[in-house]
């Protein structure tokens, strides 16, 4: 099935080139919101936020801090109600409620930290002193903090446009579920809880909008994934001509999906540069950050998986809530991450069957959106889980369960119970090379006789993963989200010099966009990338585009530059044949020039020249002029990538702390364009799920107070934490896409729950350990192991002792596990 | 995260910056090396009329050994605790503990007497200076006076010090070759703030324990003896059974705080893996650090 | 925030009835109780300036009592204000039993707090609402006992700085007392923070 | 009523400056906004995330927690002294050819911290890196690509024998 796609000597793509991006960067020459030179007179905007989760605005007392000196203006919800139209994310699909949300609460606060006023300054530290005069009076009511709360008949309703607080909600079912479910032979169920994450990019959020009266223009320095729907969403919700806007993401200090809405500050601000005739900047700090900036994965996914006696998958069950704050982010709404969470559970197995009922559920907690993975890392993380249960149970090897059901050539391409289409893969064969490289077998053996070695438990853990990437507008239009288009764009243009710059619809924000989508270009037009520019996030130049998330940017804007590249080298060939006397098809561009069969050949800057008429020689007829194109990509199937991953954990029984021992995965992501860069978004995704598992949790109190705002309460890996990594790569070109290439930035998160938490579950098997909650902090690990109904002895006893007994149990439970482990 | 507005002071001399402290009557603040303090400034949960900086003040970084005790100046930094031979050689638990208290850029700027004064239940200095019987040296408008480490602290950032008064220096008795020491902490990552921190030290005479000193924080508002545990080692020979004795001893009439992250069973519960890991450590004569 | 505990005094049931009704025996007894003001039968405002080491933030505090019966209990509930610092609410119910000669005085209070010092206080909450009833029990018992109370934990010394008392324009006798505790042990909570280095 | 502000004269990447500066202003808003050296990032603004990791007087400290007005007579260095023009230094080029980096945010910090600890031990072990950048939050990369770039560049320098890092 993987098609030897053989590299030709001089191809840039699949080459492990080092980024063209980089230079400024490592120099201190990067351009983040914050670094950019603003303009003399730049006004600096802070502002005043809740300090409840759920309560009336009685009054706002400004009286004070606007006698401050250096203050300029300060702006309460009221004031601007009628100025600013809320954000509204009406997606068009049955069982959602559209919400609106005002830019500055007006009446009502649903959360702690919306804002509530907006202090604008001559400078941050002056902006702060104000802000902290301004007096709220505020009238207390009922925070509603998770879903059970928030669905209660009596709870009180959140929004007065909608009719209760489910926001959404869907459901599905195979014809054949019930009855094949009803006779399976072995059924494992469990609740998972996800915990509620902060994106945490290391850059947090922030805008500059510069205004020119003289013609009514604004440009928007932002922060974020989205620049053209962010400029769109300006130009609806404070009426403003959109040819007069323009928008531009610049270095992006990383996003993973915090960035990927349109935020109330950036429409402040863009009306504040307006109303006060000045430039005006906002910074979001770390606390507003940690309040504010979507927030993901707050699920609770009740599943069941249903399986014959020899360990067949036969189906799956899925009840999933959603705890997607006080307001739905815009443009992907209410519905993206339970839609999402019920499409993504069938994996990488053959599930013929699937029921799911999903909702959307709206709390006093801050909004949710994306977060790198979306709902997968939690879908895989309770499938995975629940694999390894039924093979204990049924007494298989969690190797030897995933041998039977995962996908195999025979079944592709495959349809999913939902209907999503895999074209291609490699399920099978990453599996099987992720358990060579981990030396499985013999780990299992080592392992067999005592969990415990070095006074530490040692654990195991697969997981094998599935990644949807590269969606279209088809997805989005099933979904109903109508604010996000789905294509990308790009125009390629080779200059009078011979060098070539293409300006890409998406932006970068550390994905390498660069570097990768020139390796493109310099494919197509048989040139260097040293001689390719590509500029990206700035909706003054080049074609109307979607964003960059969703693993979307290789994919979709790649094929998009792929698709104009062609085209350009197209041209270049057709002029050539023309001067050189011979068949366009027998062209080949390589090196700086195009060759005919033979000696025959000219360089592509001759071409350039004669196209920008500055030679003597004429265009062909009817050739037009310049040497560009640009073209749209929409692949018509969204590429699914896979995985499988194997992480080794030990733990240390007396204080409950893992230690991730090492890390492989096989991953296919088709094409590689850049192996470097691939390899670089693995690497990042699997830490960033290894912190989710292991200690990363936002929390709030009873009352809805957020009580993990600044990096001494939200823990993330540090390099202590972290193990090196071994990445294999698969290439399966995906036959339904331009280039053959499928997304990859989101599958080591997707693949890192599940694998180190079924680590863990190893680790911990002579406890009978179910995990089913998140992080594994070393006081859950403690709690997990005490409440073991086989371990002797509780905390009185000492470390020592307990030890011992330890050793007893494990050895006493290893002969019992061992009765039905068969090793593989 | 901007601090509010405050008077800036850079006296030459403790004398100084004790008499700028008493004009202030309380709503002053010094500065030492900011890692602790600066952070509350940049939340504003803390907005002091002044800051007086201690950096400039001759003498306070002096590191001397002085007869029977090693004295550190309130402002050494925490990274002398590993790079000064004289701290290595006369207080090597103060060596093997340096590397618990963050990474280079706050050790280099972190100082010894800050961290003290500051005590902060979650950090790991103030259990080295109780367990080695540091005497804290207080200067004010009146001169000087000793403080005994375990009258130094009274609960969350609260320390003995008058609010005229200044942490001068730390004396440190110097340790005899008859002496065992450890420090060992479980945390929530690798190397992070102390759930739970234990310092030891043991003086030994034939493998008898002459004299424990077993302290842990994290556990409560300050550091605090093990007491029972250090009882049942004094005059007896350190065996497995000594050792399994005093780490089940340790949670005898040991008070443990709850936080909204992390659970006072937790607490309790790896306490006594903690004492016991610190014995083993010390008695194998590990000053090496466990990870 | 939850937390119960019992004392037992020395004084007599009605004695240390009369004690903690005693305005001047309270700005003693209640940590950094710096003013109070009588609104109505069932209202008072006080100002009440918490501290933790060097942080401290005052409070304006609204106290509403109910369920009055005097000499033996009543619920007690009352928020306080701490403008940016944030603010504090708590509730409690308090009963006073004869214990032989003495008097048993048993409180259950439930306190949460928010804003910015909640945020960012965590991880002291517990240790500090105890600090704050461990020290106004402690004041309480000297001065109704003129002792120490039993089975009181071992007191702290003073802070650094101790609270400044302002004058009191108080009615003779205000039946609050407790409401105090309450309030101190729910403002306590707030004025913490740490991050250490 | 404005401020006092207070002179200082320091020297940052080997020019000497003379400033007057408001107390609570921090080394880091003065290096970004006084001098626009923006290289110099800020993460956190409370001493966790390392993206503001300067060195005062030879030594690494975190900018966002120190006061501009405690520099005077100080010897800062920041990230832009790593390679002021022409190549890149041997540190910079190795984050450069094992993609240590991705977003770029963070890496200034990354930078600065691994020269020091270059500095201090020329031949570190993985785990030695890993401590000495554990000050240092990256979202990016894992680590991954950045313990094996320190490691890359101190290899290069031994061989060199030459200057750690810049």
């Amino acid at each position: 099935m993987a098609a030897d796609h053989s590299r030709n000597e001089g191809d840039m793509i699949g080459r492990a080139l080092p980024r063209k991006e980089d230079d400024p960067l490592l120099r201190g020459l990067g351009s983040f919101i914050d670094d950019i030179q603003e303009p003399a007179g730049t006004l600096h905007a802070v502002f005043v936020m809740s300090t409840h989760a759920h309560a009336r605005i009685v009054e706002i007392d400004v009286s004070e801090a606007i006698r401050l000196e250096g203050v300029v203006a300060i702006y309460t919800g009221k004031e601007l109600a009628g100025r600013i139209k809320p954000i509204t994310s009406d997606i068009v699909q049955p069982g959602y409620q559209p919400v609106k949300r005002q830019v500055l609460a007006t009446d009502r606060v649903r959360f702690v930290g919306e804002a509530v006023a907006v202090v604008i300054a001559e400078n941050r530290y002056l902006a702060e002193d104000a802000a902290e005069l301004v007096r709220v009076d505020y009238e207390e009511l009922l925070p509603l903090i998770d879903v059970d709360q928030a669905v209660q008949a009596d709870a009180p309703k959140l929004h007065d446009e909608t009719t209760g607080n489910v926001l959404f909600q869907a459901s599905f079912r195979t014809p054949r579920f019930d009855e094949v479910f009803a006779s399976a032979d072995h059924v494992v169920r469990d609740s998972f809880q996800s915990h509620r994450l902060a994106v945490t990019a290391m850059e947090p959020r922030g805008c500059l909008a510069v205004y020119q009266r003289r013609n009514d223009n604004l440009t928007l320095w932002t922060s974020t994934q989205i620049p053209h729907i962010v400029r769109t969403a300006i130009s609806n919700l404070l009426d403003w001509d959109e040819t007069r806007l323009r928008v531009i993401a610049p270095d992006v200090g990383g996003a993973f999906g915090g960035k990927c809405s349109v935020y109330p500050e950036e429409l402040l601000v863009s009306f504040l540069a307006r109303e006060l005739n000045a430039p005006v900047k906002w910074i979001c700090d770390r606390r507003e950050d940690l309040m504010t900036t979507t927030q993901g994965r707050e699920y609770r996914f009740d599943v069941a998986l249903a399986f014959r006696k020899d360990g067949t998958l036969l189906g799956a069950l899925a009840k999933i809530d959603c705890n997607i704050g006080a307001y739905p982010s815009f443009p992907l709404g209410a519905s993206v991450e339970a839609g999402g969470a019920a499409i993504y559970l069938p994996g990488t197995y053959r599930m013929p069957e699937y029921a799911y009922e999903t909702r959307a559920i709206t709390t006093t907690t801050c909004p949710s959106g994306v977060y790198r993975g979306v709902a997968a890392p939690v879908a895989s993380l309770a499938t995975e889980t629940l694999m390894d249960r039924a093979a204990r149970e049924l007494g298989l090897d969690p190797a030897e369960i995933r041998r039977k059901n995962v996908l195999v050539a025979s079944d592709l391409p495959y349809t999913n119970a939902v209907g999503a289409r895999y074209l291609t893969g490699s399920f099978d064969t990453c599996l099987e090379r992720a358990l060579a490289a981990a030396n499985y077998a013999e780990v299992r053996r080592k392992q067999s006789g005592d969990r415990l070695r070095d006074g530490k438990l040692h654990g195991i853990g697969i997981a094998s993963v599935l990644e949807h990437t590269g969606q279209g507008t088809l997805r989005y239009r099933q979904r109903g989200i109508v604010y996000v288009p789905g294509f990308d764009g790009a125009q390629v243009k080779v200059e009078p010099n011979g060098r070539a710059i293409a300006w890409v619809s998406q932006c970068t924000q550390g994905q390498g966009h660069l570097t990768a989508f020139a390796q493109i270009v310099a494919q197509e037009l048989g040139i260097s990338i040293d001689e390719v520019t590509v500029i990206e996030g700035d909706t003054g130049f080049g074609p109307y585009g979607t964003g960059t998330f969703a693993s979307r940017g290789a994919v979709i804007a790649g094929g998009a530059t792929l698709r104009a590249s062609t085209r350009v080298a197209e041209k270049i060939r057709r002029i050539a044949a023309h001067i050189l006397k011979v068949n366009a098809s027998d062209l080949k561009l390589s090196n700086g020039r195009v060759y005919a069969s033979g000696e025959t050949s000219m360089s592509i800057r001759e071409v350039a020249a004669v196209a920008h008429s500055m030679d003597a020689r004429a265009l062909p007829d009817g050739e037009s002029f310049g040497l560009e194109a640009t073209d749209y990509y929409d692949p018509q199937v969204a590429p699914t990538s896979n995985a499988a991953h194997i992480a080794q954990v030990s733990i240390d029984p007396a204080t409950g702390l893992v230690t991730i021992e090492s890390y492989v995965v096989a991953h296919d992501c088709g094409r590689v364009i850049n192996p470097l860069i691939v390899e670089g978004q693995i690497h990042g995704g699997i830490v960033q799920g290894l912190s989710s598992v292991l200690s990363e949790a936002l929390r709030y109190d009873q009352n809805g107070q957020p009580i993990t705002v600044s990096l001494m309460d939200y823990l993330l890996s540090t390099s202590v934490d972290c193990p090196d990594m071994t990445v294999l790569h698969e290439e399966t070109w995906s036959p339904g896409t331009a280039g053959g290439f499928k997304g990859v930035g989101e599958g080591g998160v997707i693949g890192a729950l599940p694998a180190i938490a079924n680590a863990v579950a190893d680790a911990l098997v002579p406890f009978d350990a179910k995990i089913n909650r998140l992080p594994l902090l070393p006081h859950v690990i403690v709690e997990l192991m005490r409440s073991s109904s086989g371990l002797p002895g509780g905390h009185e006893s000492t470390a020592l002792g307990e030890r011992n007994r330890l050793h007893d149990s494990v050895a006493v439970r290893e002969e019992h596990a061992q009765s039905h482990e068969c090793i593989s | 995260m901007k601090p509010s507005r405050f008077e800036y002071f850079s006296p030459a001399t403790a004398a100084e910056a004790v008499e700028i402290l008493a004009n202030f009557e309380g709503t002053a603040r010094l500065l030492a090396g900011g890692q602790s303090l600066v952070p509350i400034l940049n939340f504003r949960v803390f907005a002091p009329a002044a800051l007086i900086d201690l950096n400039r003040c001759r003498g306070l970084d002096e590191i001397r050994k002085d007869g029977t005790l090693l004295v550190l100046g309130a402002m050494v930094r925490q990274s002398a605790a590993e790079t000064s031979e004289t701290i290595r050689a006369c207080c090597p638990l103060l060596t093997a503990t340096a590397p618990f208290l963050g990474p280079n850029a706050v050790r280099n700027r972190g100082t010894v007497g800050g961290s003290l004064a500051h005590a902060d239940r979650v950090a790991e200095l103030p259990a080295v200076a109780v367990a080695l019987g540091a005497t804290m040296v207080a200067e004010g408008p009146k001169g000087r006076r000793d403080i005994a480490a375990d009258d130094f602290f009274l609960g969350d950032l609260t320390n003995s010090l008058a609010v005229d008064e200044m942490l001068r220096e730390v004396r440190f008795p110097v340790s005899s070759p008859v002496q065992r020491f450890a420090f060992v902490e479980a945390t929530n990552r690798h190397h992070d703030l102390a759930l739970v921190g234990v310092a030891l030290k043991l003086t030994l005479r034939e493998n008898r324990c002459e004299q424990a000193a077993i302290v842990v924080v994290g556990i409560g508002p300050k550091p605090t003896h093990l007491s029972a545990s250090e009882r049942s080692l004094v005059g007896n020979r350190l065996d497995a059974d000594a050792v399994r004795n005093a780490s089940a001893l340790s949670i005898e009439g040991t008070e443990f705080e709850s936080d909204p992250h992390t659970p006072a069973s937790y607490r309790r519960h790896v306490l006594p893996a903690l004492v016991e890991r610190a014995l083993l450590q010390a008695m194998s004569q590990g000053l090496s650090i466990q990870r | 925030m939850k937390q119960s505990g019992e004392f037992r005094l020395s004084a007599s049931q009605a004695n240390v009835w009369d004690a903690i009704n005693d305005p001047e025996t309270l700005q003693r007894c209640i940590p950094g109780c710096e003013s109070v003001e009588k609104i109505s039968n069932v209202e008072l405002k006080a100002t009440i300036k918490s501290r933790v080491g060097p942080i401290s933030a005052t409070f304006k505090c609204d106290v509403r009592l109910s369920d009055l019966d005097p000499p033996n209990s009543y619920r007690i509930s009352g928020q306080g204000s701490g403008g940016a610092a944030g603010f504090a609410k708590g509730g409690a119910n308090l009963k006073l039993a004869a214990d032989g000669t003495g008097t048993k005085l048993l409180y259950d209070v439930d306190a949460s707090v928010g804003g910015k010092l909640a945020q960012i206080g965590t991880r002291l909450i517990d240790g500090t609402a105890r600090k704050f009833a461990d020290e106004f029990f402690q004041n309480l018992a000297k001065a109704v006992d003129g002792a120490p109370a039993a089975q009181a934990p071992a007191t702290a010394p003073a802070p650094s700085e101790p609270a400044t008392t302002a004058p009191a324009s108080q009615p003779k006798r205000v039946r609050w007392a407790i409401g105090f505790v309450v309030l101190a042990i729910a403002i306590g909570l707030v004025v913490v923070y740490l991050l250490s280095r | 009523m404005a401020p006092t502000r207070h002179k200082i004269e320091l020297t940052v990447n080997g020019e000497r400056l003379q400033r007057h500066v408001e107390p609570r202003l921090l080394l880091s808003d003065f290096l970004r906004y006084e001098l626009r050296l923006t290289g110099t990032h800020v993460g956190c603004a409370h001493g966790v995330c390392g993206a503001c990791t300067v060195s005062i007087n030879g030594s690494t400290a975190r900018s966002c927690l120190t006061f501009a007005v405690q520099m005077d007579g100080a010897v800062i260095e920041t990230v832009e002294s790593l390679a002021p023009r022409g190549p890149l230094s041997a540190l910079q080029q190795a984050f450069h050819e094992h993609h240590a980096l991705q977003c770029g945010f963070c890496t200034p910090g990354f930078l600065m911290s691994a020269r020091e600890l270059l500095a201090r031990d020329p031949d570190p072990s993985e785990e030695s890196i890993r401590m000495a950048l554990r000050g240092n939050l990256c979202r990016c990369t894992g680590y991954v690509n950045i313990v094996r770039a320190v490691r890359a560049a101190a290899a290069k320098l031994k061989g060199e024998g030459g200057t750690h890092g810049s």
